[in-house]
């Protein structure tokens, strides 16, 4: 069990009703995290509409998580 | 500094200059009033701050690296905005122009690609929603305001 | 008005704005301490005005036809200027980024290719001569200086 | 003969000294008219260099000349 931070901006706010939430998780890598928080909020991003970022830096989706780890699913980007 | 994050009305404003600089593109995004047909009264950009800045200023210093350019920099706003109001500001400056151009087209594209911002439309009846791009993810037609509608109301300079 | 000359300096300033405009880009034309290896202490812009305001006026219009653009400006400096005087200023404004970039372009090329404005040149030595162009006339080959040494010093921005 | 004001600007001006001259000639075209002019200015300046304005217009170098017009030779441009 590893227990990460979770940060949610924009759409992905509104959809859990959190800015952050610390969690104990199963999950191994992002991608697994990502599908794990799909099934408990039922957001309407798929794994395709989403960029992964693990400590403030992008990440591909299979990269394994750690202890104390912030995570962040990134939706569709629209600045400029 | 390459790249800012401000909740500040965006001044542009160029300082100081290397004396070969012999061209200076900028480019200013604005909010529009209509966006996908919809009638825009403003909008809210969030940032998420920390991987914002260091993909800004990646992408600026990948500029930087890519064209024969002297400087560059961009900010982006964040907060609440109106129409009219910049809400990104791109600069180049180069020895010659062709350079400029391009170092300021690449910034903004890859800006707009990769910057974790996002962007609530307010609209005139009081829905509002996260826009997913401007110009790609919404499924239906973007049908253009007829050249001659937008070319009624022209802009002067000063 | 689409094309000005003045014997003022430029000061850029877009005043009034089409509320569908989402993207302006400005072109800066400034003048450099180095064209051609030669050390260029200041210069002298000269026009034929009734031909340059036509041919100018003509430019900006052909762009207003052919780029899907709202509105567009120019403005070139005529007289003596120093090192980092802005020469000419140009702005084109767009719903949409690629025509605003696209007609920017477009305008100062043509400009340059088209409009009757010399330059002489005043160099460090006390030598004057007037520029045939910019890039392309002169005879001898156009060495660069080395991309290290122009990026010795940055500019920046407030 | 054609009586023609002809406006020197730049190198042009340099070369002949003359901001404006009014002249008479046998010219019929603004091209025969150059080679006149650089027969006796001996300006370093060829055709292929030179565009013509006539009236405040350009036009080809083969536009017949009319009493009263003005004439511009036009050295290489560097706007911008």
């Amino acid at each position: 069990m590893t227990i990460l931070h979770i940060t949610y901006f924009a759409a992905l706010r509104d959809a859990t009703g959190y800015s952050e939430e610390t969690l104990t998780t199963e999950a191994v890598t992002a991608k697994t995290l990502f599908y794990e928080l799909t099934e408990k909020y039922h957001w309407r991003f798929t794994e395709t509409d989403i960029r992964i970022a693990i400590n403030d830096r992008y990440r591909p989706p299979d990269t394994p998580l750690k202890e104390g780890d912030r995570v962040v699913f990134i939706p569709p980007v629209a600045g400029g | 500094m390459l790249f800012q994050l401000t909740d500040r009305p965006i001044e542009p404003l160029i300082s100081s200059l290397h004396p070969h600089t012999g061209a200076i593109v900028t480019f200013e995004g604005r909010v529009r009033a209509v966006n996908d047909d919809r009638e825009v009264s403003s909008l809210e950009y969030v940032a998420y701050p920390e991987l914002a800045l260091h993909e800004g200023h990646a992408i600026v210093s990948e500029a930087l690296e890519r064209f024969d350019i002297i400087g560059a920099c961009a900010i982006h706003r964040t907060g609440h905005l109106v129409i009219n109001d910049i809400a990104v500001w791109i600069m180049s400056a180069a020895v010659h122009r062709k350079e400029a151009f391009e170092a300021t087209e690449y910034i903004i594209n890859t800006i707009k690609a990769r910057v974790p911002i996002w962007k609530k439309e307010h609209y005139s009846d009081g829905e509002t929603t996260w826009v997913r791009c401007d110009h790609c993810a919404n499924p239906h037609d973007h049908s253009k305001q007829s050249k001659a509608s937008l070319k009624r109301k022209r802009y002067a300079t000063r």
